[in-house]
């Protein structure tokens, strides 16, 4: 589609226009590999193990959930500030519902119940509240810049109010799954869904060349398309392997023996494998993309962004579109606030400051324009993986605090602009 | 270097009193052969978490914490654990059993500071300068000056005439909430119990607006700019947590834990029932409150020099004058 | 010849509308019946825009009424105008520069595969089948149309409104950027759709495709109507005597 | 000038109409004259005291100054989130420069060169950091967005270097005359100061009638005109009044005639009159105005706005445009960070933290579109006024500050909602 | 008659451009003279405006060399062609939409009072004269552009390329949105800075008008110049078969 950035993506070199890669993509997977490479020198080949990586993908989940959202909000010439504290207000929500009023109303700890319930009421909460800022955006044309810094103040304190200030937990044990380290698939599992995730891919690209096929357009070579197929059962594999080869650590696995009572045999390893948060981030993504590219939702979000007063000429209802586009988001701030707080194991006050910062600078990084229009969901999700990288790798560095956020600073510069020049070459005028 | 590795997570680094932290944690390491690495959270829990993860990843041998939140640094001491590596928690409680918790009183520094502001001014009306609304400390060092106004406030000594929190606990908005509270109360305000020196600066830079400057101020911390205004008499007492003791403490503790020893083993350790019930080792600095009365603590102690203790001020106290 | 005898398609009746105070438009009334093409002229900022803008939805009058079949209608927003099977090509085109040909074509009624998703591969198919009756030369199919050039957006905006089954077409100046032949295309198929019996309104600054495809000409002067013509009666100086000096010679008068 | 957000100033009423009054002012002037009412009757009427009105006027300056500066960053549809950071620089490097460097160079404590020398550090330190922004901004193309959360990452954590983190104080004293109270120009100043004004304001007013009149262009009737200057001279000497009747504590006085070894005069009073943290404010927003009106930049930043397309084509060098309002934003943010640590009297760590949200605030509050083009430097400073009412206001009537937050938060949406709704009303379609 | 002895105002030798591996202009040459007007025509998308803009600075051609007076010269943007006395009203008309016709009639080069500041007055004073001169109805001096009706937006384009001393004036498509006064006024316009020496490179789509207007006429297809023709020497229908069919007929090649 036209709103992949086209415009821009134009003069490719030969393989890559064979391929028909987007060179937006392929420059930022560059600047993504530059950072690692260099954080990997940096830390003596402790950045890129299986341990950081699957790290990084834990912590990259709650804001590039966020992100994906973020993607339809700034295509649609909006901005929202009130993510972070949303997220607070929705995690507040969960929190309250699964220690306070679902006991209280008779479900015991522990019980089956409590963490779906929960988290039905955080997405409602989530829901509702995007929903609300929606109206006040669409209906009464407030600025979606205002709206969202009042309720940057205010969900922020609601959260406050509702939780009494205090840290709220522990939190059930099936919710915590969400977490990250706390619940994985396992090596086997992994490779099975591994595996369905590459014949998906192969039968998707199968069918897209079936669908020109039918109406006579042109299409790749042959080998092209098999090419692709190649590339993405690679990535997609060799995900998967790198996530199961970090090893749970002996102690914890002596103790899971030690409680069923029995002893564990020497030598005996397991692995990790594809944690269920990414594994919801992964989900996320594939929706978000299928809404963005193959639905009229998605159509009328990029039609808005590239020309409003077009979009209303054509009969979009845009004032309703605001109004999903920011429920929408609020729904991600919930699942996002699941998978924060799942990973504390707690709710605390602080829970997603600064996170609107965060989430508006992965989508931002990963190439949406903020005049609107243009914007990719796998972008904002590169865009929230470069963003924790060089946290992360900065923490890893070692250099002092304070110097820490400076390269940050810098690096974030220096990322996008070597992305920019990038695609100055390969692309158009 | 074959010293263990100790790895640091601070909160949020800005705030002027980490640096002497720091330092201490960093010259006490040294001299043990240890190396320090460390991560900052900018007031953000998760990023704590995040950032003990990569402390770990990078082979740390034990930790220091200065946890942002009591309870939900509680996975990263779960991972720490998982990995055998011991934690110290610093100046925060971390509220599970398996840290060892290094602090100065909190409680105390607030009681701290409501008694020698009391004493100077026994009657009238106060006001009630907090501390962030998301620092748990906020609330402990409220707590302590609650308990030491009590009996003079049920007397009817004293009334709380304003009370405000302070958002990030920046000093500029210390400022202006006394502003307003003076306005409020038409400068009726006979003291100033304020939870930092940071707070306790932007209260009498609004007090010396309405020419209240003198009447008492109390703070914490004992930054060189609030030495200085007790040396001119602005501010009355500056509760004193003399970090390069806990800091050479928490680094001596970090390596004796790296080497083996259990938390049980340490020097001066005692268990301790928290608030809210959890029983864990700890050890407890004492605080010491600076006021006109003991400056040359600070100074014999190296903690500020004359000149910057002494800066524009005439005829003032010892060791000023 | 057009039969005026049944209700009108169209009737917009004593339609004012102002901006800050100062008048676009003014008691202007004009009809227009099934099969017929009506042309409206005048100069620069007479007010032609605004006025058919009321009958798409973009606007809404301060004064006056619009029916439709006889009906009296209320036309809020575009959506409504649709409902009401009234299509129009906006003299800013209106398209959406970031998506291609095919996305803008279909703009608000997308094509949907059998699971509800948009039926891109059989959009593009439809695309290139219409714009080939348009605009031969046309071959960007995979571009946003930001990377078209003048004429070719023209076209595309002229595809989108005659694709679907409007009944009553308003068309602002759809040839002002095309070439001679895309112009002769278009011509062709206003005279088609006349045929098949829509209603046009076909605003255009050239006297003589005026002449050559409108049945009458209403011609505009400040905002206010000079006056409604039947082209076979007049000549083009008559019509452009009209438009400039802004007075209908007594013996035209339709 | 058409850029103060004319197409929607249509259908004014009447009497508005005449005065060629700005719809949009009124209806900013309207919502903040709510806002006060309000305050008042829940603070029994100590609000509108001249006191807490001059308490406003000086809590409002620094975030005002900076606001002016954003109007033409967002106009060109820029954005700089660095500006609370800068600031925080800025103020650090004038903080040394009076503290530690002037004195190690043998000027001593008090010299009266510290506080010019100490402020054109500062002044220049801001100009080059932001001329810098501008330029990777403007001619290496990357979004302001990311270089701005690139320099606010970086800048605040150079300004903790530069004083290793140390609160820096007490600040020289003529340097503190920029703080708000603690410098005034005294009743009489403060009255002639206003004189001046009203007679310059009803000049102006005049010399643009007879420009039309030479011109031949149509005029307001001469009752208009007069009623114009009236109302200038009402606000104007009204302002000086209140500002003059706020005393100086008899404590304070008592101390000054102390320290000249005189007794103070039974009964004796004076008042502050205008601060010069308000005069520089005043020079600002008059400079900015006139930038922004009058000269040719102002145009180019305008119409950049508008439409970057076509200023490049018209020959406009966009690129140096933007280190030019990049850089008049840094010089802003110094004389921000000026008057923000002279009212604090030292310079802290933190100093400006959160700013940048004020300042976009209070440029968008005041009429400022984030899509470009359209904004005002007095809507601005009305923007930053309202944001500080509701924020002393909130302080005042004593609320948690939790629920401060939530009241603010709700009471911007709604301040601008009744600013949209009246514009609506009086304004066209 | 045009003099065609001298060196060549404008020289475009052999240019090509393309974008994202299409080819809008393939080697194409033309020449400008003193006193000429040189008609641009072709289909929509033929590349007339692409290959003007590499004269006007806004796009840089991938090949080929640009000399005006003989000199060779490089445009690396619009600022450089203002420079060297080239003033062109694009086909998108380049407006400021958020500033009045005055400001963007001066916009780049504005009037300034002695003490340096813009002379808003003396612009707005300027533009009501040589509006005057355009379109005669033009009343909206102190509305933005934006509330403009088309072909009133395209009058102030067109005064400020005109407005100024250029020595080479390139109109794409000027009168596309013009009313017939206007359009007529346009045209005495043009001939009239013909007789003052200028060259003009007009691009449009009225055969008829180029004819009557040109003294010379390139025809492009798809990117390619077809030929070149002196205007007097061939027919409407001439020129309408090699826009349609690409050919010059051998007897006519210029
Ligand atoms: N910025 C651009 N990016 C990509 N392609 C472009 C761009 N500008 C023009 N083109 C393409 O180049 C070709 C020539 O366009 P150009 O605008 O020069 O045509 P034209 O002859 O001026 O047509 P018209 O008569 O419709 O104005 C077209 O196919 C157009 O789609
Ligand atoms: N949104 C608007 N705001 C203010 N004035 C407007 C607006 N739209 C149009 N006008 C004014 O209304 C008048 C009529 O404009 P309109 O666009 O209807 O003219 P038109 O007859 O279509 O002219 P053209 O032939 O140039 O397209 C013009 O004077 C124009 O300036
Ligand atoms: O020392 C104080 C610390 O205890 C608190 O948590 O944060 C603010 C500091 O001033
Ligand atoms: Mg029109
Ligand atoms: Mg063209």
């Amino acid at each position: 589609m036209a709103e992949a950035s086209a415009p821009s993506a134009q003069k490719r070199g030969n393989i890559f226009k064979t391929l028909e890669l987007d060179t937006r993509l392929l420059g930022m997977i560059g600047a993504f590999i530059v950072v690692c490479i260099v954080f990997n020198v940096l830390t003596d080949g402790r950045f890129l193990t299986p341990r950081n990586i699957f790290n990084l993908t834990i912590q990259t989940v709650s804001v590039a959930i966020m992100a994906t959202g973020m993607v339809f909000v700034i295509v649609t010439r909006h901005i929202d500030l009130s993510v972070g504290s949303l997220l607070a207000t929705c995690s507040a929500m969960m929190a309250i519902t699964q220690t306070q009023l679902l006991p209280n109303m008779g479900l015991d700890f522990g019980h089956p119940l409590i963490a779906p319930v929960a988290i039905v009421v955080g997405l409602l909460t989530g829901a509702v509240i995007g929903a609300f800022q929606g109206w006040l955006i669409g209906y009464l044309t407030i600025p979606a810049f205002i709206v969202t810094l009042g309720g940057l103040l205010v969900w922020r304190n609601v959260a406050w109010y509702l939780t009494t200030g205090q840290t709220i937990g522990p939190l059930d044990e099936t919710y915590q799954l969400f977490g990250g380290i706390g619940g994985t698939l396992g090596v086997t599992g992994s490779w099975v869904l591994g595996l369905i995730a590459v014949i998906a891919a192969c039968i998707g690209i199968w069918n897209a060349r079936r669908a020109r096929i039918a109406y006579d357009f042109p299409v790749k070579p042959m080998w092209a398309e098999g090419v692709l197929m190649v590339i993405a059962a690679v990535l997609i594999l060799g995900f998967v392997a790198v996530l199961n080869a970090y090893e749970v650590p002996s102690r914890v696995l002596a103790r899971a023996f030690e409680a069923r009572g029995e002893t564990m045999p020497e030598g005996y390893t397991e692995g990790y494998g594809v944690p269920y948060s990414v594994l919801l981030l992964i989900a996320v993504a594939i929706v978000m993309t299928i809404v963005a590219n193959r639905t009229r939702l998605g159509r009328y979000i990029f039609a808005t962004g590239g020309n409003p007063d077009a979009a209303e000429l054509s009969g979009i209802n845009t004032r309703l579109l605001t109004v999903k586009v920011f429920a929408i988001m609020g729904v991600l701030c919930a699942l996002a606030g699941m998978v924060a707080s799942a990973r504390l194991s707690f709710h605390s006050n602080d829970i997603g400051t600064l996170d609107e910062l965060r989430v508006i600078a992965a989508a931002v990084i990963g190439g949406t324009a903020l005049s609107g229009g243009m914007g990719t969901i796998y972008g904002a999700i590169l865009g929230a993986l470069i963003m924790q990288s060089l946290q992360s790798g900065m923490a890893m560095v070692g250099v002092d605090a304070p110097f820490q956020n400076i390269v940050v600073g810098a690096v974030l510069v220096v990322a996008v602009l070597v992305d920019i020049i990038y695609r100055k070459r390969t692309g158009g005028k | 270097q074959d010293g263990p590795t100790i790895g640091v997570s601070w909160s949020n680094f800005q705030e002027e009193r980490w640096k002497t932290d720091e330092a201490a944690i960093r010259s006490a390491l040294e001299e043990a052969g240890a190396t320090y690495i460390s991560a900052d959270a900018q007031s953000s829990s998760s990023k704590q978490l995040s950032d003990v993860e990569s402390l770990i990843s990078q082979g740390a041998d034990a930790l220091i914490i200065l946890a942002q939140d009591s309870q939900a640094i509680i996975p990263a001491v779960d991972l720490a654990d998982n990995n055998g590596i011991p934690v110290v928690g610093y100046d925060r409680l971390i509220e599970d059993p398996r840290a060892f918790y290094l602090t100065f009183d909190n409680i105390e520094v607030g009681r701290m500071q409501a008694r020698a502001v009391l004493e100077e001014q026994p009657t009238g009306n106060y006001v009630m300068i907090k501390g962030s609304p998301t620092d748990p400390n906020a609330d402990f060092l409220r707590g302590g000056q609650q308990e030491v106004l009590q009996e003079a406030i049920d007397a009817g000594d004293i009334t709380i005439v304003g009370e405000a929190y302070t958002d990030q606990w920046l000093p500029a908005n210390a400022q202006r909430n006394m502003e307003q509270i003076l306005t409020a109360n038409d400068n009726e305000v006979d003291a100033v119990v304020a939870s930092n020196d940071g707070t306790a600066g932007g209260a009498v830079a609004a007090l010396t607006a309405q020419g209240l400057q003198g009447i008492p101020v109390s703070g914490q911390d004992a930054d060189t700019a609030a030495l200085n205004r007790i040396a001119q008499g602005t501010q009355t007492v500056s509760v004193w947590k003399d970090s390069r003791d806990l800091g050479r403490n928490a680094a001596e503790i970090a390596v004796e834990l790296a080497g083996g020893a259990s938390l049980g083993d340490i020097e001066g350790a005692e268990e301790w029932t928290s608030p809210a019930g959890t029983t864990l080792w700890a050890e407890f600095l004492e605080p010491v409150p600076v006021t006109q009365d003991n400056l040359n603590v600070v100074v014999d102690a190296g903690w500020i020099t004359l000149d910057e203790l002494c800066q524009g001020v005439q005829d003032g106290p010892a060791p000023c004058e | 010849m057009v039969d005026r005898s049944g209700t009108p398609l169209v009737e917009m009746r004593n339609i004012s509308i102002s901006f800050g105070g100062i008048q676009a438009v003014s008691d202007v009334s004009v009809d227009l019946f099934p099969g017929e093409v009506v042309g409206l002229l005048g100069h620069n900022g007479a007010g032609k825009s605004t006025l058919i803008k009321c009958l798409s939805g973009a606007y809404r009058q301060d004064k006056g009424d619009i029916y439709v079949n006889g009906d009296k209608v209320d036309i809020p927003t575009p959506r409504h105008a649709r409902d009401l099977n009234i299509e129009t090509i906006y003299q800013t085109l209106a398209l959406a520069d970031n998506l291609d040909a095919a996305s803008n074509l279909f703009l608000g009624r997308e094509l949907t595969t059998p699971m509800g998703f948009v039926d891109d591969a059989g959009m593009e198919a439809a695309t290139r089948k219409i714009m080939g009756r348009l605009n031969p030369n046309f071959k960007k199919f995979d571009a946003p149309v930001s990377a078209l050039s003048g004429g070719q957006r023209q076209s595309v905006a002229i595809a989108r409104a005659v694709y679907f089954e409007a009944k009553i077409l308003i068309m602002d100046e759809p040839t002002a950027a095309l070439g001679p032949q895309e112009t002769q295309m278009v011509a062709e198929l206003i005279q088609e759709l006349k045929r098949e019996g829509l209603g046009i309104f076909l605003i255009d600054h050239d006297v003589h495709q005026v002449k050559e495809l409108c049945d009458r000409a209403a011609v505009m002067k400040n905002g206010e109507l000079v006056g409604i013509v039947n082209v076979d009666e007049v000549s083009t100086d008559d019509l452009l005597a009209m438009i400039i000096a802004g007075k209908t010679p007594e013996h035209l008068a339709a």
